[in-house]
């Protein structure tokens, strides 16, 4: 038996291509590359579509249901494109005593999103997060990337009112 | 480099650092982070810049500082006769703005308006053997873990110890993992050592810390990476191993970034890699990135994730010591005991061992939050009292407010109520007291917290967590968080209750791996301390904390 | 088998036994005619102790332990019938009803089905957890076969026979925890499956009438399932 | 004067009326079962009022509707053993086929799309529906489950005569889910 190392073609000319054939190149196209490779994707393009999984299934030889058993295994991944904005509550236990569920509770109410979803507008994505680490400013959460501190629920939809629309 | 060349490079290093009169350390750890502390520290580096004292005073990041409630921390330190002048100086709360008036007290008298005091508990009854390094370094740069004594000890080990010498080493220290079961480190390294594994072992540091509320192996890695670094070397040197692998969080970009950056420096300097101070010991370390599981925390389903698979355990044995990556024997070890190895080879396991209790020896480094005033990171000797960690390092309770619990052990672990506050920290006695270690988050919660509805909390945890894979824990977690919802909506009967916990024990008793086999642990410990809270929701349709919803349920089973 | 494999003795409820040292305790058992129930497990694919139904009591070891997936030690004292592993073992089988949407009555597998055999062979009378009644969409689309995930106890028996024996590794289990289930490439209908060899060997391994052959009325489908330790050993080189 | 009868009582919520068809499938050995047993309240015979101290209950059907809901809770009360006949008793079977779907897309199923002439959901005498379709002991406490979709005329006669001799039947030989 002999393994033929027919090279497969990324989807397109798009040059974010080259970073996620770089990843499975360091790692030798084994299909353990899989998780790293799936990282570098979504890293590169925000989420991972059909397209990608599909490539990526190609190029490692992992067969099509296990990459997107993989990818829907680890919450990290996303299979549908982000918001304009995003906001990620922290759920860690030290925000959660303070009130976390709370700051939640409001943004779905306000926005009429659950978390891990998008507005039907595409402004908001809402995430949540296990534990961001910043259990000193609790409750916290992060909004376009920037940590806010000790919130109180009417709080948090000001900030991200002047994020969507400021 | 060899050992000769190691000392040239801390001396040097210190050196240089002599140069300076005054050193302003800013911290960068991710909790002051995320207050901005990148900012004072350019704001720090202009006002230097702008007064022109580049030459004797020199801004630099550190590792965390402990005191994550007071953040962004600053310290001050000052060399010199200067007696009238404190040696350092800790800043707490500081902003951008406060950059001249810091650089300023450099001359003269500290700040007293930002001045944190250090004389108090928080950080006099700590003792910091994880933490030695940790807000003294800059954790970007290996020549400061050097001129520390950094790799000094893996070159000793590698050249006047046999392997079998450094398992004693730690065999006789009593080091116990750091992980949550706390299974002797000594025997887990003698098991690999044994194992027959041909020329290929892997030793694996498991930095997926996932507890919710737990952040002290994030501080660890941010802080002081080549700590770590150093000791997955000795422990590869110990059991025969030359390929590392460290499974980190993707939702730590910035420990993932650091340990680049070290992996980097230490193989650029020689110290990973192939044939390591000229011996024929090689090592090399790689990167794996987690993607938000829990479970992965779990050995065999670590070992999955690894593999580039979904990240579910398997029946264990065989134990990953015989049978782990790629069907190898594999050493695995968290972060927080990796980062005990360097001072037990360099000051012996018998000093680690006149540490802490009978049976857990050492300290532990816990993650102190929740309404608590000094939150932050403490490193405490193991037996160290719950009172004096909640009321003299803790500070006490916020806002004039009663204690109710502390939480230990995350999703498996329980809550402590005050009557048992008198009792020490350590392995055996949390477990007695229906909780669990853990990997050291410690959540004090006053009586604003419902523990009926924190039960739910954790459930719904394990619940999303659980990978699906075995029935119990699949389908019991499920029904455990739709039972605990009912009590706390006040719809529940005694006998959900009883249906309750006859799904609990199922779930701890048949399910594949530690995460199902735990995750009744919350209810089993708020029901044995708190259990009046459980009947005031089932029986009166009250919720005394005032944190839940009561639905007025019109259906009753009538039994 | 190899030369140098020994011979172990053990006892299995109360029954001295001997074995191969390479069995697991459910091999030993069935060789022995000592019944140990088991939905994920079957002869030719690989244990993945998964259903949790052939937990054993072993002498010694303070944790219910897999008989599918726990090899032979000498002297081992093993229990398999308890009744505490009894009663463990019906609230499962509660589980697993509760999960899915089984309606014995009209099933295609109604009278074939191993999970209904083992609901009366140990005693599950009633469910006492509440049913979970989550909506699940049946997949038609294959020329000669249905997927009715309802029906689905995600044993992963068809996970494993499509990727150990017939090598197209159509199946696998996406999502996690409660929200599993089991897909056909990315998640997309069956029957536009480019990797299924429409083989059949996943209906004929399913335990339940999760899969099962078009055209069968209630009742009528009965499983088939021969073919497995042939092409075991076929595919270990051994015949 | 003999010893008094056991006052036995069957009723229906939502099922087929199968499980009724294999009671009355026991044929001549109800005649039997007559000098023992008196049938208190059916919905083969004409009474109103469920009766007070019933010794045996036999329930056919899932609890669906909220007035099944209003009865059960009411034979509950004035029933010895309880024992649910069936498997839309025990598992809400096919009634519970609906479930996943909700109240309100089955209702439009039924009355609207399905029906040609005039179609609307009725708001009288259809009683409402509940939002799950439930198993008898999901809402009281049950005594005895007799499996079977419909249980056998055997293993009914067999329950009916293990109760008399004040025994508790074992049923794991007899009948399953689906039987």
């Amino acid at each position: 038996m002999w393994t033929t190392s027919v090279k497969v073609s990324p989807p397109s000319e798009d040059k974010r291509w080259k970073l996620v054939e770089a990843t499975m190149r360091r790692l030798g196209h084994e299909p353990s590359a899989l998780i790293e490779t799936l990282h570098t994707t979504q890293e590169s393009f925000g989420y991972l579509d059909d397209v990608s999984l599909r490539y990526v299934s190609a190029a490692l030889r992992v067969p099509l249901s296990k990459v997107y058993g993989v990818a829907t295994f680890y919450h990290f991944f996303n299979l549908k494109p982000q918001g304009n904005h995003n906001c990620v509550v922290c759920m860690g236990t030290a925000c959660y005593i303070k009130g976390a569920a709370n700051i939640l509770g409001e943004i779905e109410k306000t926005y009429q999103v659950k978390a891990g979803g998008t507005t039907e507008d595409n402004e908001l994505s809402v995430l949540t997060a296990r534990c961001l680490g910043s259990c000193g400013l609790a409750p916290a959460a992060v909004i376009d990337g920037e940590v806010a501190g000790k919130l109180s629920p009417e709080q948090t939809v000001e900030r991200l009112e002047k994020v969507i629309h400021p | 480099m060899i050992a000769e060349e190691l000392s040239k490079t801390a001396a040097a290093e210190r050196e240089a650092q002599a140069q300076f009169e005054h050193r302003i350390n800013v911290c960068v750890a991710a909790s002051c982070l995320s207050s901005n502390s990148d900012k004072i520290k350019s704001a720090l580096e202009t006002e230097v810049k702008k007064k022109g004292l580049e030459k004797s005073c020199q801004v630099r990041g550190v590792g965390c500082m402990r005191l994550c409630s007071r953040g962004p921390l600053v310290s001050t330190e000052t060399q010199g006769e200067d007696e009238t002048q404190p040696a350092s100086v800790l800043y707490q709360n500081v902003t951008p703005e406060d950059a001249p008036a810091l650089v300023e007290s450099l001359k003269g008298e500290p700040v007293k308006a930002l001045e944190c005091p250090t004389d108090t508990p928080f950080f006099k009854s700590q003792v910091t053997i994880v933490l030695e390094n940790s807000g003294k370094i800059d954790p970007e740069r290996i020549e400061e873990y050097i001129a520390v004594e950094g790799y000094a000890t893996l070159l000793k080990a590698l050249t006047t110890m046999t392997p079998a010498e450094v398992i004693a080493e730690i065999s006789r220290s009593g080091l116990r993992g750091r992980g949550g079961a706390g299974y002797s480190t000594g025997l887990k390294w003698t098991t690999v050592a044994k194992a027959n594994g041909g020329s290929r072992k892997y030793v694996i540091c498991n930095a997926d810390e996932g507890d919710p509320g737990a952040f002290m192996d994030r501080s660890v890695l941010e802080s002081d990476p080549h700590r770590i670094l150093e000791g997955m070397a000795l422990a590869a040197y110990a059991v025969g191993a030359s390929h590392g692998y460290i499974y980190v969080r993707a939702e730590y970009p910035l420990a993932i970034k650091r340990l680049r950056a070290a992996i980097r420096q230490a193989e650029r300097n020689g110290l990973l890699g192939t044939n390591i101070s000229g011996t024929t010991f090689s090592f090399t370390v790689e990167l794996r990135l987690g993607a938000g599981a829990f479970v992965c925390g779990e050995e065999t389903a670590l070992i999955a994730s690894i593999e580039g698979k979904r990240g579910q355990p398997r029946p264990r044995p065989p134990y990953p010591a015989e049978s782990g990556v790629w069907g190898c024997p594999t050493l695995i070890n968290n972060v927080e005991t990796f980062a005990n190895i360097v001072p037990i080879i360099r000051e012996g396991g018998d000093w680690f061992a006149g540490i802490g209790t009978a049976k857990s020896k050492g300290t532990k480094v816990f993650a102190l939050t929740g309404q608590i005033h000094n939150t932050g990171l403490i490193e405490v000797p193991m037996g160290t009292p719950l009172r004096e960690i909640v009321y003299e390092i803790g500070g006490g309770i916020p806002g004039g407010k009663a204690f109710k619990a502390v939480q230990t052990g995350g999703p498996s672990g329980g809550c402590i109520p005050a009557q048992h506050l008198d009792s020490p920290v350590d392995y055996e006695s949390l477990i007695q007291l229906g909780s669990f270690m853990g990997s050291g988050g410690m959540i004090i919660m006053d009586e604003t917290s419902c523990m009926v509805d924190v039960a739910t909390y954790f459930m719904e945890f394990c619940m999303s967590e659980s990978c699906g894979k075995c029935v119990p824990c699949r389908v019991g977690t499920a029904h455990m968080y739709d039972l605990l919802q009912k009590i706390t909506r006040g719809e529940a009967t005694m006998a959900d209750l009883d249906l309750l916990l006859e799904v609990c024990d199922v779930v701890k008793n048949t399910s594949l791996c530690g995460l199902g086999m735990g995750a009744p642990q919350p209810i089993f410990s708020t029901l044995r301390y708190f259990r009046d809270e459980y009947l005031a929701h089932i029986e009166a349709k009250q919720c005394p904390a005032g944190v839940c919803k009561i639905h007025e349920g019109n259906e009753e089973v009538i039994a | 088998m190899s030369p140098t494999v020994r011979v172990k003795t053990l006892t299995i409820d109360g029954q001295a036994v001997g074995a191969r040292e390479d069995q697991t305790i459910m091999q030993v058992a069935r060789e022995n005619n000592i019944f140990v129930p088991a939905l994920c497990a079957i002869e030719g694919l690989t244990p993945v102790g998964a259903c949790r139904l052939c937990i054993v009591e072993v002498k010694g070891v303070n944790k219910l332990l897999p008989a599918c997936a726990t090899r032979i030690e000498e002297g081992m004292e093993v229990t398999t019938n308890s009744e505490r592993v009894a009663n463990y073992r019906r609230t499962i089988l509660e589980m697993l009803f509760s999960e899915g949407n089984h309606i014995c009555s009209v099933c295609v597998s109604n009278g074939h089905c191993e999970l209904q055999t083992l609901a009366k062979k140990l005693g599950m009378t009633h469910v006492r957890v509440p049913y979970r009644s989550t909506m699940r969409r049946v997949d038609a689309s294959h020329e000669r076969f249905i997927a009715d995930p309802n029906r689905c106890i995600l044993c992963t028996r068809c996970v494993r026979v499509c990727d150990e024996i017939e090598g197209a590794h159509t199946w696998d289990v996406m999502g996690r925890g409660i929200n599993s289930r089991i897909i056909t490439d990315l998640s997309q209908p069956w029957g536009d499956s480019d990797s299924c060899t429409s083989c059949g060997k996943c209906v004929n391994v399913c335990p339940t009438g999760a899969l099962f052959e078009k055209g069968k009325a209630v009742s009528e489908m009965s499983k088939r399932q021969e073919f497995l330790p042939y092409l075991t050993l076929m595919r270990e080189g051994k015949k | 004067m003999s010893t008094p009868k056991v006052r036995v009582a069957t009723i229906w919520l939502d099922g087929c009326s199968g499980c009724h068809m294999s009671l009355l499938d026991m044929d001549e050995r109800l005649i039997e079962l007559a000098d023992k047993i008196d049938v208190v309240y059916t919905p083969l015979m004409d009474v109103k009022q469920f009766p007070k101290d019933v010794d045996v209950t036999l329930v056919e059907g899932a609890v669906n509707s909220h007035e099944d809901y209003e009865r059960i809770l009411e034979v509950r009360k004035n029933t010895k053993i309880l024992v649910s006949l069936g498997d839309c008793a025990i598992s809400a079977n096919v009634p519970s086929m609906r479930n996943p779907f909700g109240v309100e897309v089955t209702l439009k199923r039924a009355y609207v799309e399905n029906v040609t002439l005039n179609p609307q959901i009725p708001s009288k005498e259809v009683p409402p529906l509940m939002p799950l379709a439930r198993p008898v002991h999901a809402v009281v406490k049950v005594d005895l489950f007799v499996q079977g979709c419909p249980p056998s005329a055997d293993t009914i006669h067999f329950v009916i005569a293990e109760l008399l001799e004040g025994r508790t039947p074992d049923l794991s030989e007899r009948t399953r889910f689906g039987a």
